[in-house]
């Protein structure tokens, strides 16, 4: 495939790059160029090999073989400090942030603008910090530290952190995955402007519809391999996905009807004090429920709360006709519930561990005779799950941590799955997980409903809302601000209950 | 479903990291056995009148304390905290026996009694820790004062020594002429224990993850807080037990018995590889470090090494023990770094 | 029914005793241990060295192993199992315990080491001799009379010692307390017993702390040689030089500047290479047979001459020396 | 997905400030908090024992903060980065003897100090050297090397001491005089202590040290020079390490093979009252300067106010639980006060 590329040498290349994780060769081969005032995307599914590729401009692993080029000239960085000081700024999958500073210094540790003698000028990194989020149209508190930020404020901090470099090279893995639209709106129109300022561009991005918004090029990656690199323009998402995957696609958003049954989950006036406040809603089996709402609107408080990681002040929750004891996860596990977290690194997996033990952490009840572990059982239910997901990976005994972030969130699925639970909250299932297996896991979603499980599905991804639910719950600022039906829901209404912009009540 | 995805290069790799797996993942807690054995041999064959059974049972009797105490420790490292307060515990056990026994109070009520107490001390650090929040780093310099001091007022300067024969005989006999203290087989069984607990149930399953994450283990439906608790408590049963077998074994309560206890139990496990950021480690090597350690003081003090330079040996010890892995490690990447730079470049150039 | 303390006292101890010839030949070539309480202690590396010197005058090895600190009896114990592996001849061990000691020295015996303490003792069934460093009740007495003599026979005072369990200590401050009682020291009030562990920054707090509790305080009495340094120390820099008094036991090294400068008038204390020197005259006479710990028995201690075995084989070396601004400068250890 | 690019969150920092100082004040309370019982301990010290607080007695309660707290203060630094540093007793003990044979030989008392520094420093950059370069556990490298340089300092020293009589007066006088109730150590701990406060609040080297160990990985990707920055935070406690040494010889006049054995628990046991987190990148060295403070001043109150040395010990360690709980409860407090306001002011902002 031949396409025509600018003329211009490109800021940022990449050729012939291969990079091997022990046993795994995450790139074999991978060339990329990255031009002044273009953005291009890179798709792949998960593991393709995306997050490493940036990785490797980044400085943060040496390729193998194969070369970096800076301006058409060899470069070797040695570490992401020489990239960042060549004006490559990189918003990585994962927000690494410093918890105990203060948001302003996460942005501009080691480029703080200094006084006389060196000296760190705390007045002028606040203002700068203030500065860059009134671009970004954030509403953060320079001085509050990192730490009790959400996922997707962490994600926007990161970001802010990526601008305030005015780099030439704006590298970012996924930064919308845990954001809503309206940040997303914000972020594209930021980026777009810099992008007219010259800056280049390069964005992955699992909503393909965004890649098509902001992009002009795609670069798509398989199993690590170079596959395509061509304008989007007069490309559909179909041929797209059809790169990444090798095959066809069914619909996105498979939804079968059921049959509702009896309530399965009960909340009651639940309340947490400062978080939310006065949440009821029921969830039958065989129902999808979508938990819809901006980021912050408290949806995952709500549903740690329901599990019982969290305590609640007020109010109760019923799973089955049991009513549950506050702060008592286990007890809420033996009840028939179960709870996909939103933040897989700290809460959802046990990244030093296997594969295998991960999956196995839920499952004590069934894989141990006479109080001792039986092996056998506990690997047997870990493969199963493991391989209905597409979970990829070499070992089953390998460390979670080493696995791509849409892989990692698979074996966080199948950990839950695994426990046939009868209510299944899933906060941000899908987030960062490829178009494929994002299919495959609505249909698993739409499937368990249609055997009875009562389904609560917490998601920022609003088409997938829509596209899922059987009934959708909107959250804003803490309470419940609606609750619309499969027919009454729309882009529009939720948007509307999300934003406080109606008084609708919840009408049941 | 569709089948699994694995890589399509698997086949080919799994040969490569068997490989790797051999040639650098030569895994800590084995390198230690391995390292006991060899001083084993060594003194056996180089160091006069090491091994005869009288000496091997002046080495397993004077080790058992710390290796007694390393159990709940290795188990509580790996949940990712510590108790600092262990020889303390230890300390008040044997001075409460000592202050109970002089009160003309039966041996027999005066041991359920120390345990007993063990459990008051764990708990009170266990709460700490689980209830307030607290560092239990910060918690157990406190209660290892606290605990010390209160052995103090309990039993004062007294030292007592009159417990009876049959007891001290079992604390520092062997049986005939063998090397075996009786002390030993409680020890044994006690080991067992802790070996299946931790590496065979699935509350050692849950230590290991909640000391490598603990918020992902209470996700998981993990019951962290009470699981810490009973690891406190543990601790606290096994240091008062050391306690009373101390004062037992060295025929003599005193308040400041077992000082100093914690950091040579520390000082073991982390020879023994288990990590001290949790959720790494077996028992075998901590057990294992702390015989190589037993052992090896033992043989220097026959080979008339002072005081002082094992003290150095120690040290070296143990900062190779973190440091040999590691460039074990590096090693074995850099030559796979070699080897795959060496395979034939993969094809597929992009085409422009 | 359980076993108590009184059960196990009906069951006694036996003190295995053979017979003394005092006329035996003194043997040669013996390998004679010194155990101190703790190594690299200057007090202690003294006395091992006056030790040595005696052995070696007799023909015999020495050798000193030993635990770093001073607490550490679970080490000691393991060097006295070690002494008895290597088959040393004789041990000489000052004992960080008077108990802990016992099963280890009583194996000893068994095995025919012959068992001396000196400096501080065991219960007295776990070795043949103890040799003392002069009587406790010396040691004791003189103390109060010293101090008595310095602030003139009135006054509080208060006795800064070493840790709460340490044996001599207490049986010193025994003596102290009973020489009180006499009618000419019936203006003197002891007002305190202080504990700094034989730790120079424990025994420095504790020294202050005494000062400020009891402001009319006119001298200290630390019968240990941390302690009195410490003290001297803490004193020398405050506002209390030369009006509170201090003595105790010192080494003259430690003390010199102190007696000086004016801080401490006199301090006693016994000379440890003597003490150290009849320790190992005592063993090789138990390993020779010439005495077997019984009391009256007679035996030669090279140039210290002849000394007699006390009751429970207690041998003391005989009166304090003590140390002033006239003769410091003539000691050095 | 369709983007509706509402504003939806208000224009960004309306009141930054209330926020902001409540925010400072959580921070500052935990310093607060350790001030305000030394403060209550000192000041009912001084109500039972008029003599407790004069000029004899603020002098000697400075004096015997200051070893303490500079070697807290070198420490805290380490622990802010995440890792630690137990061979300080070690180090101070053997830096001590080298100043005092130095000085027994007839050196200056100037270069003495600095010689004990520089000791200090190079074990300092011993232990950041294997700690940094090869990334293991610092407890485990630093347990390792307290022992090793104790050992080395006990084949050195032997039996030998170094007692008052060595020094020369002016170095001697120089550990007990002052200025009025303060003494020259304090003063000299009192400089050190202001200038790393200074230097980890102002200086982007200083911010790195807390970046880092809030998270090393996240430092690395922000190119914190790692390796550097642990190795400067070792090489600054080794240093004060040796500097205290030099002070111990100083204050004491005495030193032999044991000065400064089992130091390492006092230190680590300041800094955590103190307030600095072992999980890294919280904390201040003016906290871990009134832990010690704190510490110091306890052993010297029991004595003042006639409580027997038995209970010296139990007292210690209840009050050292009793200043982490009371730190902590506060800290939890505050933290939901906090929330609740936060809470508050997000309704009223939308209302
Ligand atoms: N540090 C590592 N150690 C071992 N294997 C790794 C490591 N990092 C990545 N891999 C492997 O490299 C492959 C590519 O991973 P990468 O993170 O680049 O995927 P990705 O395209 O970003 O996927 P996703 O969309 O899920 O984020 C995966 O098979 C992954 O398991
Ligand atoms: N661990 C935490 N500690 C303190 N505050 C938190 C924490 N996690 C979230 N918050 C705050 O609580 C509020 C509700 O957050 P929550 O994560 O429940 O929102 P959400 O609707 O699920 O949004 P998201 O899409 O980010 O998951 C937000 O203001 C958030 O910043
Ligand atoms: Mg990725
Ligand atoms: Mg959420």
């Amino acid at each position: 495939m031949t396409h025509p590329e600018p003329e211009t040498t490109p800021v940022l290349a990449l050729e012939g790059v291969s990079k091997s994780f022990g046993a795994v060769r995450a790139l074999r081969g991978v060339s990329l160029r990255l031009y002044a005032g273009e953005a291009h995307a890179l798709a792949g599914e998960n593991g393709a090999g995306k997050s490493t590729l940036i990785k490797a401009l980044a400085g943060v692993h040496r390729p193998d073989t194969g070369t970096v080029l800076l301006d058409g000239e060899p470069v070797e960085f040695h570490g992401p400090a020489d990239a960042r000081d060549a004006g490559v700024a990189v918003i990585y999958q994962e927000p690494t942030l410093f918890p105990d500073l203060s948001v302003a210094e996460n942005i501009f540790m080691g480029r703080q603008p200094r006084r006389a003698l060196g000296r760190v000028d705390h007045a002028s990194v606040r203002r700068a910090t203030a500065d860059l989020f009134a671009r970004l149209g954030v509403d953060l508190d320079p001085d509050q530290p990192a730490r009790g930020l959400s996922i997707a404020d962490q994600q926007l901090v990161e970001i802010a952190k990526a601008l305030s470099f005015d780099a030439r090279v704006l590298i970012m893995d996924e930064p919308t995955a845990a954001l809503t639209g309206s940040e997303v709106a914000r972020l594209f129109g930021v980026v777009r402007t810099l992008r007219e300022q010259g800056a280049a561009v390069l964005f992955i991005s699992h909503r393909l519809e965004e890649i098509f918004q902001l992009c002009q090029r795609v670069t798509t990656l398989r199993d690590g391999a170079w596959i395509a690199s061509e304008p989007l323009d007069g490309l559909t998402e179909d041929d797209l996905v059809r790169r990444m995957v090798g095959r066809d696609l069914a619909e996105l958003y498979p939804k079968q009807d059921t049959r509702t049954g009896e309530v399965a989950l009960s909340v009651r006036r639940l309340t947490r004090e400062g978080v939310f406040t006065d949440v009821s809603f029921d969830v039958r089996r065989g129902e999808i429920v979508g938990l819809a709402g901006l980021v912050g609107a408290g949806r995952s408080e709500v549903a740690r709360a329901v599990f019982g990681v969290d305590r609640f002040d007020g109010g109760e929750v019923e799973v089955l006709g049991t009513r549950l004891k506050p702060g008592a996860p286990s007890l809420a596990m033996a009840a028939g519930l179960a709870l996909v977290p939103e933040d897989r690194r700290a809460q959802g997996l046990v990244m030093d561990m296997s594969i295998e033990r991960n999956i196995g952490l839920t499952g004590f009840a069934d894989t141990t005779r006479a109080g001792l572990m039986n092996r056998k059982a506990e690997r047997s239910r870990s493969v199963d799950w493991a391989v209905r997901l597409q979970v990829k990976y070499a070992r089953l005994g390998d460390v979670v941590g080493t696995l791509s972030g849409g892989n990692q969130q698979k074996v966080v699925l199948a950990k839950w799955l695994a426990t046939a639970p009868q209510v299944l909250i899933v906060d941000e299932p899908t987030r960062g997980i490829d178009v494929g297996t994002k299919a495959e896991v609505h249909r698993l979603l739409s499937a368990l409903a249609a055997e009875g499980v009562a389904v609560l599905m917490i998601s920022s991804d609003l088409p997938e809302i829509l596209g899922m639910a059987d009934r959708v719950l909107v959250m804003h600022e803490g309470r419940l601000s609606a609750e619309l039906t499969r027919a009454e829901a729309t882009e529009e209404s939720v948007m509307a209950a999300a934003t406080g912009r109606t008084n609708q009540g919840s009408a049941a | 479903m569709p089948e699994l995805t694995k890589n399509s290069a698997v086949p080919e790799l799994t040969k490569h990291s068997a490989l790797a797996r051999f040639g650098g993942a030569v895994r800590w807690d084995s390198a230690v056995g391995a390292l006991l054995l060899v001083l084993l041999i060594c003194s056996f064959s180089f160091v006069d009148n090491f091994g005869n059974a009288l000496n091997l049972s002046f080495l397993i009797g004077n080790t058992l304390p710390i290796a007694l105490i390393a159990l709940p420790m290795t188990m509580l490292v790996i949940s990712g905290e510590v108790d600092l307060s262990v020889g303390s515990t230890a300390g008040l056990s044997g001075a409460v026996m000592g202050a109970l026994w002089n009160a003309g109070m039966a041996i027999e009520t005066i041991i359920p009694i120390c345990l007993l107490l063990g459990v008051v001390c764990g708990l009170v650090n266990g709460l700490l820790v689980t209830r307030l929040g607290l560092p239990s780093l910060a918690v157990t310099i406190g209660t290892m004062a606290a605990y010390r001091g209160i052995a103090q007022i309990v039993l004062g300067s007294d030292s007592v020594t009159d417990f009876p024969t049959q007891y001290l005989d079992f604390g520092a006999g062997r049986i005939g002429d063998t090397f075996i203290p009786y002390a030993l087989f409680p020890f044994l069984v006690l080991l067992a224990i802790a070996v299946v607990v931790l590496h065979a149930t699935p509350t050692g399953r849950s230590l290991f993850a909640i000391g490598a994450s603990e918020e992902a283990a209470r996700f998981s439906g993990i019951r962290v807080k009470r699981l810490k608790l009973s690891m406190f408590v543990t601790t606290g049963v096994l240091s008062a037990l050391t306690g009373v077998f101390w004062a037992l074994h060295y025929a003599s309560a005193r308040y400041d018995n077992a000082t100093g206890l914690e950091l040579s139990v520390i000082a073991a496990v982390l020879l023994g590889g288990i990590d001290f950021d949790g959720g790494k480690g077996t028992l075998g090597g901590a057990i294992a470090g702390v015989f190589l350690l037993g052992t090896l003081q033992n043989a220097m003090s026959l080979q008339n090494v002072s005081a002082q330079s094992q003290i150095v040996v120690t040290g070296v010890l143990l900062v190779i023990s973190v440091l040999g892995p590691r460039i074990g490690r590096q090693v074995a990447q850099a030559r796979a770094r070699r080897r795959t730079a060496a395979a034939p470049p993969p094809q597929a150039a992009p085409s422009t | 029914g359980g076993t108590t303390k009184d059960d196990a006292a009906k069951e006694g101890g036996t003190a295995a005793a053979g017979k003394a010839d005092p006329n035996a030949e003194t043997k040669k070539d013996l390998t004679v241990a010194f155990l101190p309480k703790q190594v690299n202690n200057p007090y202690f590396t003294t006395a091992d060295n006056g030790g040595k010197k005696a052995v070696e005058s007799l023909g015999s090895t020495y050798k000193e192993v030993g635990t770093s600190s001073g607490t550490d009896t679970a080490g000691q114990v393991s060097y006295v199992n070690t002494l008895t592996q290597q088959q040393a001849d004789a041990i000489a061990v000052s004992a960080q315990d008077p108990g802990a000691l016992c099963t280890a020295l009583k194996q000893a015996m068994k095995n025919g080491v012959s068992v001396v303490t000196y400096d501080s003792d065991t219960k007295a069934d776990c070795r043949q001799v103890f040799v003392s460093q002069a009587s406790a009740e010396d040691l004791g007495r003189t103390q109060v009379q010293e101090m008595a003599k310095q602030i003139g026979g009135k006054g509080e005072i208060a006795i800064l010692s070493a840790a709460q369990t340490a044996t001599n200590q207490n049986t010193w401050i025994d003596f102290m307390k009973d020489e009180l009682k006499k009618p000419e020291y019936k203006d003197i009030k002891l007002v305190k017993t202080a504990y700094g562990d034989d730790d120079a920054q424990k025994s420095f707090q504790q020294t202050q702390g005494l000062l400020q509790e009891h402001p009319k305080l006119a001298g200290i009495i630390s019968p240990t040689t941390v302690g009195i340094k410490a003290a001297a120390q803490y004193l020398a820099g405050s506002k209390y030089k030369g009006k509170v008094k201090l003595t105790g036991l010192g080494t003259p090294n430690d003390m010199r500047a102190y007696v000086k400068n004016g801080t401490v008038e006199a301090f006693e204390l016994w000379d440890p290479a003597k003490l150290g020197a009849l320790a190992a005259h005592t063993a090789v006479a138990l390993e020779s047979g010439q005495i077997t710990g019984q009391e009256g028995e007679k035996f030669k201690a090279g140039d210290l001459g002849e000394f007699t075995v006390g009751k429970d084989g207690v041998v003391s070396l005989g009166k304090p020396t003590v140390f002033s601004k006239s003769n410091i400068d003539d000691f050095d250890f | 997905m369709t983007v509706t690019a509402t504003p939806v969150r208000e224009e960004a920092v309306p009141e930054p400030a209330a926020g902001r100082r409540l925010i400072d004040k959580v921070f500052k309370a935990r310093e607060l908090a350790v001030a305000a019982v030394l403060l209550v301990m000192l000041g009912a010290t001084q109500l039972s024992n008029t003599e407790f607080l004069s000029e004899q007695g603020i002098k000697d309660l400075l004096l015997n903060a200051t070893i303490l707290v500079l070697v807290a203060t070198g420490q805290a630094v380490v622990v802010i980065t995440r890792n630690v540093d137990l061979s300080v007793g070690s180090v101070l003990g053997i830096s001590a003897f080298a100043a005092g044979t130095y000085l027994q030989d007839g050196g200056s008392s100037l270069i003495a100090i600095l010689l004990a520094v520089a000791l200090g420093a190079l074990f300092g950059a011993l232990n950041g050297a294997l700690v940094s370069l090869g990334k293991v556990p610092a407890l485990v490298v630093t347990l390792g090397t307290l022992y090793i340089v104790r050992g080395i300092d006990s084949i050195w020293v032997g039996s030998q001491q170094i007692t008052a009589d060595d020094l020369p007066n002016g170095f001697v006088d120089f550990g007990h005089d002052g200025i009025w109730v303060v003494p020259y150590l304090a003063l000299l701990a009192l400089a050190v202590l202001a200038a790393v406060g200074y230097y980890l609040r102002s200086y982007r080297s200083g911010r790195e040290m807390y970046a880092l160990g809030s998270s090393p990985e996240a430092a690395t990707l922000a190119g914190v020079p790692v390796r550097k920055r642990i190795m400067t935070a070792y090489v600054l406690c080794g240093a004060l390490a040796g500097l205290a040494g030099a002070l111990y010889l100083a204050r004491f006049g005495n030193v032999d093979s044991a000065t400064g054995s089992g130091y390492e628990l006092t230190v680590v046991s300041a800094v955590v009252v103190g307030g600095v987190a072992f999980t890294g990148g919280s904390g201040s060295v003016y906290g871990a300067a009134l832990g010690a403070l704190l510490l110091t001043s306890i052993n010297s109150v029991l004595p003042a106010i006639g409580v027997s040395s038995v209970w010296v010990t139990a007292i210690n360690g209840i009050l050292l639980l009793l200043a982490i709980a009371v730190d902590r409860i506060l800290a939890l407090r505050v933290a939901a006060v906090l929330r609740k306001q936060a809470a508050q002011l997000r309704s009223a902002r939308h209302a």
